[in-house]
């Protein structure tokens, strides 16, 4: 393994260098392609690992297509006619191919006759970065950056020289520092003092790994540097880290607030305790994954579209609630807790027998998935980044609804007064729907976001349902900027806790906090004050 | 003597003598009858309507807080899973040496988590009048903690609802750990005997259901008695008008915690008789939605009509049983419309039905309409 | 449906509880063989298990195709515990004492083996158990067809150690006795093999945890000094979406820190976007991806059952599909369905398992398997980067825990015991008294 | 010596032993007095500053616009709500701001609501026992017997409200102007000191108006109880005479007799002129 570990990308490098590069000399005998692919099919990975190598020096133009499909699984041999095909497809029992020499349209074939030309992690990890180095050719600088931070830590000796060239050529800077860092960690390993020098205060996981390794080196004076340096580093990445918590808290947070800011609605303008709320936010997950059922390949566009359809299959079943149920229990809040609960039995088996008890899966768009890096120790996973932004939102436009829009105006005059508002000719049970609806769609949205975070089953439902009653009565009934506050607050003291208490401890704490809370402030963070609230 | 007074009334006269007869007849037809005949009681069944009346007797105490006291405690699976566990725990010191490593100490759990001794908390459950003492008081001291910080500073409605939620989740979470020293999600299980009683023969079956039908008369007499006590009747006020109550010089809060704890200890009676006979204890029972469901035999059954709990409670706990048999990937949706159409349509559950029969003391008591006071008043908080 | 069964008089909702339940009588028909089933259709369990049933009712349909067994026609009895672990005890006596079943194929999680355990002892039924599991048991009554930790865990780390060079370790689980055993037996194991305290770190969250940020920065900060780590995952079922989507998003590559699991098999990633995966491994003792004509006869089979197209095949339905073989082979061999014979003579039965090896039934009613490292596909299929070269006997007692090292499971006569102390010579424990 | 025959003398009540529930001390005249007292609910002042003196025996009408703080002025009295500034003192031994409600209730202060508040799940009899003045503490409510002296004295109020006839029926089926009377039954059950009446005719017929008036009138008296009724039918409250005083936002406007005040010019503008904060509060 160390070996080819070794020798790989250097090679793969010089033949660049030497210009025998996939535009070289049109050597197109089949024969050729065939004995590379040939060699590859081998039993041992130490073998493949030699094929690989042969495949790059042959410096063949489809070489890079095939290392690409080589590590995506997807280069693959029949079984009776031992010819190589690329599976461009493999979901289903027959899979569509082509030839993997001629890259012709080479119909169907049963995944029965295929065997595939495995690969495991080493293999894996080198051939990325043989393939990052190519990448230092493209024009494209964050696909160099990328490329010099794969570079990291598996820089050996023959790349050492051509390295130094491409350093020389690189007009970014941030590549060439990189690149710099790469070079330094080999001559580290090495044993060179000065390295490192070049590798202080950089927050990159395996310049810290390498130090750290240097720490163990046989030379003290490398130890002793290489300590002091990570001792920097650490410092640095200790604030990263609180702001780190920080934002895993808000995140939490925003996700609690988006479960609970629709019960807010339901639950403390219009005094329904609904059971059934976990199961509207598992309606709108599911419409997510149906929307990218039907839009297969662009996820992100369906994503987008399931905001509103997934808002408005929420609100239709509140409002199928409302008038099948809810309506009957005017005044009883007690009750309409027990008859949502049957409610919301009735949605989750019915989402098993109707699609399946198994999750379904969700995509997340690219532009959703991996994260932000703030610096190289710091990065804000994105698609928390999104649902954090997204609950602010939602929330924004809620207020915006309830304080600026005539509806709002009237689910206020509602709530406060029910006969006087009648008989300000408000028609109440239509407000009631209205109200009922808007918040069952926020549930809709907050499962839209949920399902780029957690499973979509039939039980996500029930996992937030007791949150989001905690966070709402938490921050005080009938009061959406309590939810809010409470929301962030209690997913920002959890995570801060996690890290000592434990993730369970931390959510037991987090429960007895709001009993005792309660205990002191009977009606929540924002209680209503005055003759209003009391019985 | 206040105690006797229910023994006075014709309703409870009725339910006791139903509830014997049943008693006996399982009995008979358990014992009497030869197996295989049709009219043969199997000790399956008997197990079963055993399992049925702990679960009667905890909806009866939820009912004597909800019904009588206008608190909606969705946290007294709590309870009646503290009872277990302080019953699980004395059955678990009984298997003594015979568990699968053969620890005369340990149980298992302990021994494959390689503690060396038994926490405190397990000391004196061995001896079984400490055990059964900690059944009730355990609950007990819980509720009085609970309730005299809530209810102290005046917790009222949806609020105390949602904290009682709130405690029995922090419970469950806690007992999930393993670091505890209940089993952990496993909990307590391989139950062998109690009190020297074989639990895998019939007649130890036989024998709890028969203890478990008692303790339900016994507790259905007790809450009738305090129900129609003058406490019973300040209780009724502190639900419909507690400002009122206030005004008139009761401690409402004391009442409240009162009523609260004594209910406490009986569901913990009421899980201490449910875990030998359904031989397993662990975290679930503590699970919020648990607690939702006891208060759902209530209302089915009837909420503040104490017989009306009991009933509820066998019927849905029945009904799920035959459903789970019958149509097992059907059962969930005629349990949650039963939920439903009973709520909407029955708001004084099968209770309300039967009162329009009979007319007899207690029935009056606690119907519906006259809860409409409380509720709207609830739906402020 | 269930044709005998006692409840379907409509009666029981006129009729009050007693006077139904008292016309419950225990019917004892004859002619089918009656097979129970008693997996989770509903509640948080339903997830895994639902397929378990449905693998059954197809082997089932199989078996009845080709003529039955013994010349009469299989039965299924299929009930809802409800993930309801009390609830599992009562399905279990419900199906020995009023279905009269001959056997029961079901559960998945260990706390429900542990409910149904004293039921199906007591009522001397027969229970096979599908999935990988904590050891630390052998049932005169029970057969374990899922793995033991010695048949999963310890070659996963194995193979960590020799081919991956793993230095450090992250034993990841969720808070309940499997993962705790595993980690347990893991710790013992990897310190016997020189691993440094410091370099094992041990981190268990609660069921369905949702928010994986803090565990899995930890983890990218414990992986970063300097030696090759790797997680150990025991993570149950739900919990592990999310945690596989934060290690995507936190940019945890198989090649920096691979995760390898005990608990997710096709079936779980059917519900996970495996993109961000590839590389990540498993340990399993089948993968629908195996290479042999009899697993894709099977899957062809599973189908055609199913009507699904993507339908996918897992571990725990391959241990069904021994552990029925199995059953059945043992009824014909001893000629009746009658328990004792059949507990007797299923001991040394072997049949091909779908890797194109055979599984025989140890006398300590676990069976050989062989051990498969898959990494994961972007079609949400593993390929299989290591096996054992030959199957693995399961053992009921690990090696590595000084609690049950000296203790052995064998049931055959004459022993017969479940947790035979080969040190004080002795069966200790549970069996002694029940003989 | 006389401390030792003190310790002989068992009737002798040592004044360290006087519970804070001691007969009031309206020695020095006023029953209730209350100080510069002011409460505001989010920024709007209810009560600004109010003072105000009720004489032992004295039956005293409370009028004032909405939101002029007559309620809230009972909260505050009754222990319900809490002012943010003042004094409020029962007698010239009891702060009352020192106690909760039970503790001011059972020093002999009743409260009839605006709205009127019966049990209504309760015969009228069960809501006359439990007002009854009797030890209300846990044990002995659970074990109560029902005593001959307990019934006549109940039967004596029933007659006294004129309900003889529904005593068994639920309160819940009582008219509105009989359920004023209950409560108002209620009150005596509880033999205060001193009764504060909101809004007693609210909905009540003519006679039912005139047999509440001979009522409350036949209540107030020295060594009687004294009485405040707060009301807004000026019909009313000029048929039971007494001292009026008007409240307006939150603090006393007027004070004297109902011709007095009726001629008092403020007053007149108050009630003619829109009133800037009808809706508050």
């Amino acid at each position: 393994m160390w070996m080819i570990r070794a020798v790989l990308p250097g090679v793969w490098l010089l033949c660049l260098l030497l210009g025998l590069a996939p535009t070289a000399q049109a050597q197109q005998q089949t024969g050729q392609g065939q004995a590379l692919l040939e060699s590859l099919d081998a039993p041992s990975y130490d073998a493949k690992a030699e094929a690989i190598e042969a495949i790059i020096v042959s410096g063949d133009e489809r070489s890079r297509r095939w290392l690409d499909e080589l590590l995506g699984g997807k280069l693959q041999r029949h079984k009776d006619t031992g010819r190589f095909v690329i599976v461009l497809e493999n979901r289903s029992r027959n899979w569509p191919v082509i030839d993997a020499l001629t890259f012709e349209d080479a119909g169907e074939m049963s995944r029965r006759d295929l065997d595939r030309i495995g690969i495991n992690n080493a293999l894996r990890g080198q051939l990325q970065s043989a393939l990052a180095v190519l990448d230092l050719y493209t024009d494209d600088v964050d696909d160099r950056r990328d490329a010099a931070r794969e570079l990291l830590g598996s820089v050996d000796a023959p790349m050492v020289e051509p390295l130094r060239e491409v350093i020389a050529s690189e007009d970014d800077a941030e590549v060439r520092r990189l690149l710099e860092q790469a070079l330094a960690i080999h001559r580290l390993e090495q044993g060179e003092i000065e390295a490192i020098a070049d590798l202080e205060g950089s927050l990159n996981s395996r310049v810290r790994s390498a130090l750290n390794s240097a720490t163990r080196s046989d030379d003290p004076l490398v130890a002793d540097a290489a300590s002091a340096a990570l001792a920097d580093i650490e410092q640095r990445l200790r604030i990263n880290s609180g702001l780190e918590t920080l934002y895993f808290g808000l995140s939490l947070g925003s996700v609690l607030v988006l479960a609970a800011i629709g019960l807010a609605i339901t639950f403390g303008v219009m005094g329904v305790i609904n059971m059934a709320h976990g199961e509207l936010i598992m309606l709108g997950a599911y419409t997510t994954w149906a929307m990218q059922q039907l839009l297969p390949g662009q996820p992100g566009l369906a994503l987008v579209l399931s905001i509103p359809a997934g808002f408005l299959v929420a609100a239709l079943a509140g409002v199928a609630i409302e008038r099948s149920v809810i309506q009957f229990l005017k005044g009883r809040p007690l009750e309409t807790l027990l008859a949502t609960f049957g409610v919301s039995l009735i949605l989750q088996q019915l989402v098993r027998t109707v699609i399946s008890p198994q999750n379904r899966t969700v995509v997340s768009p690219e532009w959703m998935s991996g994260s932000l890096m703030i610096n190289e120790g710091l990065s804000l996973t994105l698609n928390r980044l999104f649902v954090l932004g997204f609950a602010l939102v939602v929330f924004a436009c809620l207020m915006l609804v309830m304080r600026r829009t005539r509806l709002g105006l009237e689910v206020r005059a509602v709530t406060q007064n029910r006969a006087m508002a009648r008989s300000m000719g408000i028609r109440a049970t239509r407000v009631d729907i209205m109200t009922f609806a808007l918040g069952s769609g926020v549930a809709g949205l907050a499962g839209v976001a949920l399902s780029q975070l957690t499973n979509v089953g039939p039980n996500l439902g029930q996992n937030y349902i007791i949150d989001s009653f905690m966070v709402v009565v938490f921050g005080g009934v009938g009061n959406l900027w309590g939810t809010l506050v409470a929301g962030l607050s209690l997913g920002v003291i959890n995570q801060v806790l996690e890290p000592w208490a434990g993730a369970v401890l931390a959510k037991i704490i987090v429960l007895v906090f709001i009993i005792l809370f309660i205990q002191k402030r009977p009606r929540g963070l924002f209680p209503q004050k005055g003759r209003a609230a009391e019985g | 003597m206040w105690l006797m007074q229910p023994f006075n009334e014709g309703a409870t006269r009725l339910f006791l003598g139903v509830l014997l007869a049943c008693l006996a007849l399982v009995t008979v037809l358990h014992l009497a009858v030869p197996a295989g005949h049709p009219l043969h009681v199997s000790a399956y069944t008997v197990t079963l309507l055993g399992k049925y009346l702990s679960y009667a007797l905890l909806a009866v105490a939820v009912d004597l807080v909800w019904g009588y006291l206008g608190i909606l405690s969705l946290g007294h699976g709590a309870f009646f899973a503290l009872g277990g566990y302080a019953m699980g725990m004395y059955l678990m010191r009984q298997i003594g040496d015979r568990g699968t490593y053969g620890d005369p100490i340990l149980p298992d759990f302990m021994v494959f988590l390689n503690w060396d001794s038994l926490p405190w908390y397990w000391l004196g459950f061995d001896m079984p009048w400490f055990a059964f003492l900690m059944v009730m008081l355990v609950p007990g001291a819980l509720a009085l903690v609970f309730g005299f910080l809530a209810f102290r500073s005046r917790v009222t409605g949806v609020y105390l609802s949602i904290i009682t939620q709130a405690m029995t989740f922090a419970l469950m979470l806690a007992f999930f750990r393993n670091e505890m020293g209940f089993g952990g999600n496993n909990g307590l299980t391989d139950f062998r005997e109690l009190l020297g009683f074989d639990l895998r023969t019939d007649a130890t079956r036989l024998g709890l259901f028969i203890a478990t039908g008692v303790a339900l008369a016994l507790g259905y007499v007790l809450c009738r008695a305090i129900v129609a006590s003058k406490l019973g009747r300040v209780s009724v006020a502190c639900r419909d008008a507690e400002a009122r109550t206030r005004f008139l010089g009761y401690r409402v809060e004391r009442f409240q915690l009162f009523v609260f704890v004594v209910s406490a200890m009986l569901a913990g009676v009421a899980g201490a008789l449910y875990v030998p006979q359904v031989g397993i204890i662990n975290p679930s029972e503590f699970s919020p939605i648990f607690s939702i469901e006891i208060v759902l035999w209530v209302a089915l059954g009837g909420r503040g009509t104490l017989y009306g709990a009991v009933i509820g409670a066998l019927l849905v706990n029945y009904a799920k049983t035959v459903f789970t048999g019958v149509m097992p990937d059907a059962w969930l949706f005629a349990l949650g419309g039963m939920f439903v159409l009973v709520t909407v349509f029955l708001p004084r559950g099968v209770a309300g039905l039967l009162a329009y029969r009979f007319k007899g003391q207690g029935f009056k008591r606690g119907s519906n309409e006259t809860l409409s006071h409380d509720i709207s008043k609830e739906a402020s908080a | 449906m269930i044709p005998s069964n006692p409840y379907r008089t409509p009666r029981w909702l006129a009729a009050s509880l007693l006077s139904a339940a008292v016309a419950t009588p225990a019917l004892a028909q004859e002619d089918p063989i009656k097979v129970g089933i008693l997996h989770s259709l509903s509640g948080t369990m339903a997830i895994s298990e639902t397929v378990l049933k449905d693998t059954v009712e197809m082997l089932i349909e199989q078996q009845n195709a080709e003529g039955g067994l013994l010349g009469r026609e299989l039965e299924a009895v299929v009930v809802d515990p409800a993930s309801d672990w009390p609830l599992f005890a009562e399905k279990a006596r419900e199906l020995l004492a009023q279905e009269e079943v001959d056997v029961i194929f079901g559960n998945w999680t260990s706390v429900s083996r542990k409910s149904v355990l004293p039921v199906v002892e007591e009522l001397n039924g027969l229970l096979f158990y599908p999935v990988q599991y904590e050891g630390e048991e052998s049932s005169e009554n029970v057969f374990y067809t899922g793995a033991a930790p010695n048949q999963q865990a310890i070659p996963a780390v194995n193979y960590l150690m020799n081919d991956v060079g793993v230095e450090r370790w992250v034993l990841a689980g969720t808070d309940y006795v499997y993962p705790r055993t595993t980690n347990k037996i893991l710790d013992a194991y990897l310190k016997s093999h020189g691993v440094a305290d410091e370099d094992i770190m041990i981190n268990y969250t609660p069921f369905g945890h949702s928010d994986w940020q803090n565990i899995v920065s930890e983890i990218k900060d414990f992986g970063s000094q300097g030696k090759k780590t790797a997680v150990v995952s025991t993570i149950n079922g739900d919990a592990n979406v999310p945690f596989y989507r934060e290690l995507g998003n936190q940019g945890l590559d198989a090649a920096d820190i691979p995760v390898v699991a005990f608990s997710v098999g096709e079936q779980e990633l059917t519900g996970i976007d495996t993109g961000p995966l590839v590389g990540h491994l498993a340990a399993w003792n089948y993968f629908m991806s195996v290479d042999t004509d009899v697993n894709y006869d099977f899957i062809d089979a599973w189908i055609e059952y199913t009507g699904d197209e993507m339908a996918v095949t897992n571990d725990p339905m391959e241990a069904h599909y021994i552990g029925f073989n199995m059953w059945a082979e043992a009824v014909r061999k001893a000629g009746t369905t009658d328990v004792d014979a059949v507990k007797d003579a299923i001991i040394g039965v072997s049949v091909p398992n779908l890797t194109g090896g055979y599984a025989a039934m140890m006398p300590n009613h676990h069976i050989t398997k062989p051990v498969l490292i898959g990494e994961i596909q972007d079609n949400g299929q593993f390929s299989i980067v290591w096996e054992t070269p030959s199957t693995v006997a399961g053992d009921a007692w690990s090696d590595y825990l000084e609690g049950s090292r000296d203790l052995i499971s064998d049931w055959r006569k004459p022993m017969e015991c479940g947790n035979y102390n080969v040190v004080e010579g002795s069966c200790g424990g549970s069996e002694a008294e029940t003989e | 010596m006389s401390f030792l025959s003190s310790l002989a003398d068992r009737d002798h009540v040592f004044d360290f032993l006087v519970p804070a529930t001691s007969p009031v001390d309206v020695r020095h005249g006023p029953i209730l007095y209350l100080e510069d007292v002011s409460v505001s609910f989010d920024g709007f002042k209810a009560i600004d500053d109010l003072n105000l003196t009720i004489d032992d025996g004295e039956l005293r009408c409370i009028i004032g616009p909405n939101g002029a703080g007559k309620t809230t002025m009972m909260d505050i009295i009754t222990g319900k709500t809490r002012p943010d500034s003042g004094s409020v003192w029962f007698g010239s031994r009891h702060n009352l701001l020192t106690m909760n409600e039970p503790e001011i209730a059972s020093l002999g202060i009743g409260r009839k609501f605006q709205k009127p508040t019966v049990f209504e799940a309760l015969s009228v009899f069960e809501n006359l026992e439990l007002a009854m003045a009797a030890d209300k503490r846990i044990l002995p409510t659970l074990t109560a017997r029902m005593t001959g002296e307990v019934r006549d004295r109940i039967e004596e109020v029933l007659e006294t409200i004129g309900l003889e006839a529904l005593r068994n029926g639920p309160a819940g089926i009582l008219s509105h102007g009989q359920k004023q009377w209950l409560e108002i039954g209620m009150l005596l059950m509880q033999r205060p000191r001193l009764l504060l009446i909101d809004e007693p005719v609210a909905g009540m017929t003519e006679q039912e108006m005139e047999r509440t008036a001979e009522l409350l009138t036949g209540l107030a008296g020295k060594g009687k109880q004294s009485v405040v009724v707060v009301e807004h039918d000026m019909g009313f409250v000029r048929s039971i005479a007494g001292t009026v005083t008007v409240l307006h936002q939150g603090s006393v406007l007027a004070e004297g007799s109902m011709d007095q005040v009726a001629s008092d010019p403020r007053v007149i503008e108050v009630y003619l002129g829109a009133d800037p904060d009808e809706e508050a509060a």
